[in-house]
């Protein structure tokens, strides 16, 4: 009960904010929510089924791509990117899952980094160029509220993403709760234990990697819609090494935690910034540490001890 | 006899758990002590208290010096060898290198080596697989260079967690007899936790009972193996 | 500011814009009879960091043009955010200038796609995109893009100048060239094949790209030698520039090289390769390079260094892109003069495309700086020059590399 | 044929940079279990110190073993003051942390150096290349026999394998790790010494060549430094003939086949190519 009063007050919020702030920082908390969704799918693999990735730039990528090169050379209405984006990456997800399940740990890591760092340079590559546009990405058009609401453009992407990002949010944690989540969570907590009772755990866990894809690479597709730009460059390593960060400083585990760290990502570099712009990085960094030395189990683990003694509390 | 090794109102604790409530523990120097309980009782809690791997309260003395709240490694500088659970193998080193690092503490390179030859008496199938790495031993194997690697310290105490665990019969006689021997010609003191009851009071002097982390009885061996209860319980007779 | 090219800037401004310099005071967001707001993306950190010495070194010449009595008695604000060469990175912080800095105008930000990024964005909302910080050709399209305004020399121009000179020279020569995979060096080898024209495919006998991951390109040289190439097209940037010049000499290959300007610094890039090696090496600049001895005693050098100890003390004097920020500072500066009170958005671009003749104490003898309302590459001159293992001696006319205009 | 064996040398000697900076994150591996993502950017900044050293008048050996010690003992604090506190945290967090790590010595060494490129000096002139895999083999012997024969090495890899069981025979655990640590930081202060001559020396130098580490460490398998020493040789060699002989693609995507056979060997040889799985029998 008090779980849903609380989801419902963030809701009434997050609906409210358009009418207070300015374009600029709607911008910015759509990126976050975009980031999240990012991260959410990242967390699934990870959190849940315990399978590393330090390569999830490169879905991101995949689902950013497809949105804009079904916008620019297809003209498809942009909400019909994110199905198609969504599609593409739970397939090229599956795939890379594949071969994945051979590697454990530190090896899946690496082979996962491998691929982010790949990523640009085929995105580059010249035979696909008519289509990514090469080194030189694809622009796209920013889209207007639609039936004539009276929004402007970051207010309408503002509500755009927040719709999905609810509906992701809560497949997920419906996911989690439902047998297949079972499977996979009992499948990272005692792999022969979830083969013994007779969990397919090949398949589960292609299949993990397959659902995170298609997370990250629909958080991709929102993310061109809202920066109405894809190019090589944008899809470097860092990225997928920021998804990382988020999702650690928010919680491996914990749904929740995506929607703090896609605040981390976007906010923290920007206060490192702001309090030294020659050792930006290196502040950030010290944050970083300062954080983890706070709660090493990320936010959830903050969270988790503040309820508890709370409860006690009040107990 | 002069006391080894005391424990006053001893308890432990896993993270925020607490494991052991108040044990009290007194170990004369040579003797051979037994601690028994049943699964999940605080015997290899107690082991683990002692020799500071997790964190405790109370005191704890050995020969005359408090060692609560020390460091294992300090703890194991003063005579205090402990055969874990599970033998504690370094599988990927060789078996030589195992009883190698028994000696860590001690810097003599000449008794080091006459040491590990005493070992290889005690043990000549250890001998025959120096160079092999520890983990491709059989189980009896890796107990004894469990054993030998303690002796390695010259220890005044040794901690023995269920040496017998997983055995075959024989092994295990042969074990203790070397065990035995140990203790009368070194004069090394043992504590030893055994699920095998019989097998460990008919080595040992002095017996406790722990069950969910207090001791309940202390006694000669004689003395428990005497008691009904205990009898009925632990020995199945 | 070397006094003559002052003369001509406002000489300039008199004759063109007399009737608005007197009329009422005039202000659009981020600007005020105190104060004018520009706003800035650079690569502070990243695998581009190194270009974030242009950032810093416009930094210090605001001071100094601030502690001279600001332009027409208005300080200069300047605010430059990292954007670590990402594209998301600098679509936030442009937006962060204008939505919530609000700037009067987005000056030299930095990076073909960093650019293409906001391109959409600063002209829909009609904020000057200004002397953006890349070669590209794009960034000369009035018609499309009113808003948006390069400074260099573009790269296909330049591209197009060596291609000149190789048909002039070496009609016969086979050539090799490396370039980095990215629109930079897409634009660099561009220029060239459309400067040979029909002859790019018969004598263009071997290409070959690099990451700006590779940590070398000795392999790609290797490749270029083997081919047979005798002309050697380098498209580099500094540290792979120093690289593909060390290993050239060290394995004995003596093509005619020619050296994009982005690396003909003597000091950071030529000295690290070995001067020996760099001998005779052809290239085209348009800027006075600091580390270059024979400009010891020239006015406008001197002025530089002065500059330099003072504002940027820590600034590296032997690397280019303090020259160029200092330059490209200057530039922003002389439209600032020429807006008088008129400082709304619009006046700002009306005044950036028209620039007459302006001469700016680094930039290389006889290279002028123009611009039109259909004209909107302000550089487009360039100086062929030899390095005669020592520095670099001009040689033949200054050359318009003519594309766009 | 003498364009196979230039490129064949030629990717001998990027190796011998991958296999160095390699062996370093082998070393790391050993002692506390890990991959280090700053790895790199410590080694770099060693360089800059070296680099520093030398601006100030130092001689080159002077200087280079100077830089050796500053490494180690920066090495042996950073694990104190920055892993120590941490030893309970989740391993992620952990990775996490070297990412911290990596940003602030990138963003220290640019703050304090500059971006622009540095020459930095060889002691084995007109023969660097050669000096510099003969530096790595040596450093390579040097380490085996430390691990083999001394001590000090077996309670290391004791420390390593069994943290517990070593605390149980007296060895200092805790200082195992830092000596791990120091010993990391003062192997890629060479390498870091010997890779500038090649690349130059600037904050982003480690960047990719760390990539190739890794690719060369996990090749050979984790677990074993000559393996990572193979390992980076193979990836270097492997890097420059798929660049020149894989028709088409191969010049642009040269990265991409190079990290595309590595994950195939994985696939493969799930532990590397000389790597150990323990032997462990109940």
């Amino acid at each position: 009960m008090r779980r849903t009063a609380l989801l419902l007050a963030a809701l009434a919020v997050a609906l409210a904010l358009p009418l207070f702030l300015k374009n600029f920082t709607l911008f910015q908390l759509t990126l976050v929510m975009v980031y999240a969704v990012a991260i959410l799918g990242l967390n699934l693999l990870t959190g849940f089924n315990g399978q590393f990735s330090l390569g999830h730039s490169a879905f991101y990528a995949i689902g950013a791509y497809t949105a804009a090169i079904l916008m620019d050379k297809f003209d498809l209405p942009y909400p019909l990117t994110l199905p198609a984006a969504g599609a593409a990456c739970l397939v090229v997800g599956f795939l890379f899952g594949l071969p994945a399940l051979r590697l454990e740990g530190l090896y899946l890591a690496l082979a996962t980094f491998a691929l982010a760092v790949a990523t640009p340079q085929i995105l580059k590559f010249s035979a696909f160029e008519d289509l990514t546009g090469g080194v030189q990405g694809i622009t796209i058009l920013k889209p207007d509220a639609p039936f004539g609401l009276p929004l402007s453009q970051d207010q309408w992407l503002y509500y755009f993403t927040l719709a999905v990002s609810i509906v992701m949010f809560w497949a997920a944690s419906n996911l989690v709760s439902s047998r297949t989540g079972r499977a996979l969570m009992a499948i990272r907590d005692n792999p022969l234990a979830a083969r013994s009772m007779g969990v397919d755990t090949a398949l589960y866990k292609s299949l993990a990697f397959g659902v995170s894809a298609l997370y990250t690479g629909v958080a991709g597709a929102l993310g061109a819609i809202v920066i109405q730009f894809v190019a090589p460059d944008s899809f470097t390593f860092f990225l997928a090494v920021s998804f990382f960060v988020g999702l650690v400083v928010g919680g491996v585990g914990w749904i929740p935690g995506a929607l703090f760290g896609g605040l981390f990502i976007l906010f923290v570099p920007n206060w490192a910034e702001h309090i030294s712009k020659g050792l930006a990085w290196a502040v950030y960094g010290i944050i970083l540490i300062l954080l983890i030395y706070i709660m090493p189990s990320g936010a959830a683990g903050f969270v988790r001890a503040v309820t508890a003694k709370l409860q006690r509390r009040a107990s | 006899m002069t006391t080894l090794l005391e424990a006053k109102n001893v308890a432990a604790f896993y993270g925020a758990t607490k494991a052991l409530h108040g044990v009290d523990l007194t170990l004369e120097e040579g003797s051979i002590t037994t601690l028994l309980g049943a699964n999940g009782a605080g015997k290899t809690t107690t082991l683990r208290a002692l020799c500071g791997l997790i964190r405790t309260e109370g005191e704890i003395r050995f020969a005359g010096t408090r060692i609560d709240g020390r460091v294992t490694e300090d703890i194991v500088r003063l005579g205090i060898a402990h055969v874990p659970e599970g033998r504690g193998t370094f599988v990927r080193l060789t078996v030589e290198e195992n009883l190698q690092l028994g000696a860590m503490t001690r810097r003599n390179r000449a008794e080091i080596a006459a040491d590990i030859e005493r070992v290889y008496e005690h043990f000549p199938r250890l001998k025959e697989r120096r160079k092999q790495q520890a983990g491709t031993l059989s189980g009896g194997e890796q107990q004894m260079l469990a054993v030998g690697r303690a002796l390695m310290l010259r220890p005044r105490l040794m901690l023995l967690d269920e040496p017998s665990f997983g055995l075959a019969p024989l092994v295990v006689q042969e074990l203790f007899e070397i065990l035995r021997t140990v203790n009368r010609e070194s004069g090394v003191s043992l504590l030893l936790v055994e699920q095998n009851a019989d097998l460990a009071l008919e080595a040992a002097d002095r017996a406790y009972l722990i069950e969910t982390g207090r001791i309940v009885m202390a006694g000669s061996a004689a003395e428990l193996r005497a008691d009904e209860g205990v009898r009925r319980a632990y020995l199945g007779y | 500011m070397d006094r003559r090219t002052w003369l001509i800037g406002t000489a300039a401004t008199m004759a063109l814009t007399a009737a608005p310099a007197f009329a009422a005071k005039k202000y659009d967001p981020g600007a005020s009879d105190t104060e004018i707001k520009v706003g800035n993306t650079n690569p502070y950190s990243g695998p581009a960091s190194a270009y974030g010495l242009i950032g810093k070194t416009i930094d210090a010449y605001f001071k100094k043009v601030n502690d001279d009595g600001g332009v027409n008695g208005r300080k200069i604000t300047f605010i430059s955010y990292d954007d670590a060469y990402s594209p998301p990175k600098t679509v936030e912080q442009v937006r962060k200038l204008v939505e919530s800095d609000e700037v009067l105008l987005i000056f030299q930000p930095l990076g073909t796609p960093s650019n293409t990024a906001i391109q959409k964005y600063l002209n829909g909302k009609k904020v000057p995109q200004l002397f953006v910080a890349t070669g590209a050709t794009k960034w000369g399209d009035p018609k499309h893009f009113p808003w948006t305004m390069g400074w260099q020399p573009n790269y296909q121009s330049e591209g197009r100048i060596y291609a000149k000179y190789i048909l002039e020279h070496l009609p016969n020569g086979k050539i090799g060239i490396l370039y980095q995979n990215d629109d930079y060096g897409k634009d660099y080898v561009k220029g060239l094949k459309d400067g040979l024209g029909d002859k790019a495919k018969s004598m263009i006998i071997s290409e070959q790209p690099y990451e700006v991951a590779d940590p070398t390109v000795d392999s790609q040289i290797i490749n270029l030698k083997a081919s047979g190439a005798d002309v050697f097209f380098n498209v580099t940037t500094p540290k792979f520039a120093a690289q593909a010049i060390r290993k050239a000499g060290e394995i004995g290959w003596k093509p005619a090289h020619f050296l994009n300007n982005v690396s003909q610094s003597v000091g950071s890039v030529l000295k690290p390769a070995g001067l020996e090696h760099a001998k005779g090496i052809f290239s085209s600049y348009y800027l006075k390079d600091a580390t270059d001895p024979q400009w010891k005693d020239d006015k406008g050098y001197k002025d530089w260094v002065a500059f330099m100890d003072k504002y940027f003390p820590d600034g590296d004097k032997t690397s280019s892109f303090t020259v160029y920020g200092y330059s490209v500072a200057q530039t922003l500066v002389q439209v600032l003069k020429q807006c008088g009170d008129e400082l709304t958005r619009a006046n700002v671009m009306k005044q950036a495309a028209n620039l007459k003749n302006l001469e700016l104490p680094m930039l290389l003898p006889g290279i002028k700086i123009n611009t039109g309302p259909n004209d909107f590459f302000p550089i487009e001159q360039m100086q062929m020059q030899r390095f005669n293992g020592e520095r670099w001696e001009p040689f033949g006319p200054v050359m318009e590399g003519a594309i766009g205009s | 044929m003498e364009l196979f064996l230039n490129q064949l040398l030629a990717g001998l000697a990027t190796g011998g940079i991958y296999a160095a900076i390699a062996l370093a994150i082998v070393m790391i591996y050993q002692a506390i279990d890990h991959l280090n993502f700053a790895q790199g950017e410590m080694a770099m900044f060693s360089t800059f110190i070296a680099w520093q050293l030398l601006q100030w008048g130092v001689p080159y050996w002077a200087t280079f073993f100077l830089t050796i010690a500053v490494s180690f003992v920066g090495g042996i604090a950073i694990e104190r003051i920055v892993f120590k506190p941490l030893k309970n945290a989740p391993v992620l967090s952990h990775i996490v942390v070297f990412i911290a790590l990596f940003s602030v010595f990138n963003s220290l060494a640019g703050f304090i150096w500059d971006y622009s490129i540095k020459s930095f000096p060889s002691p084995f002139g007109g023969l660097h290349q050669v000096g510099m895999i003969a530096v790595t083999l040596l450093l390579l012997v040097g380490l085996y026999v430390f691990f083999q024969y001394t001590r000090i090495g077996l309670a290391m890899r004791a420390a390593a394998a069994n943290p517990e069981s070593a605390r149980l025979v007296g060895v200092r655990v805790g200082w195992m790790v830092a000596l791990g640590w120091g010993m990391a930081a003062a192997i890629g202060a060479v390498a870091g010494m010997m890779i500038a001559p090649v690349v130059f020396l600037e904050p982003n130098m480690m960047l990719s060549i760390l990539l190739y580490g890794f690719a060369g460490a996990v090749v050979g398998g984790l677990t074993s430094p000559g393996g990572a020493v193979v390992g980076g040789f193979s990836v270097g060699i492997l890097e420059n003939l798929a660049g020149t002989y894989v028709p088409y693609v191969g010049s642009e995507l040269k990265l991409t086949i190079a990290l595309v056979l590595i994950v195939a060997v994985l696939v493969v040889k799930p532990s590397g190519l000389f790597g150990r799985r323990a032997v462990v029998r109940v």
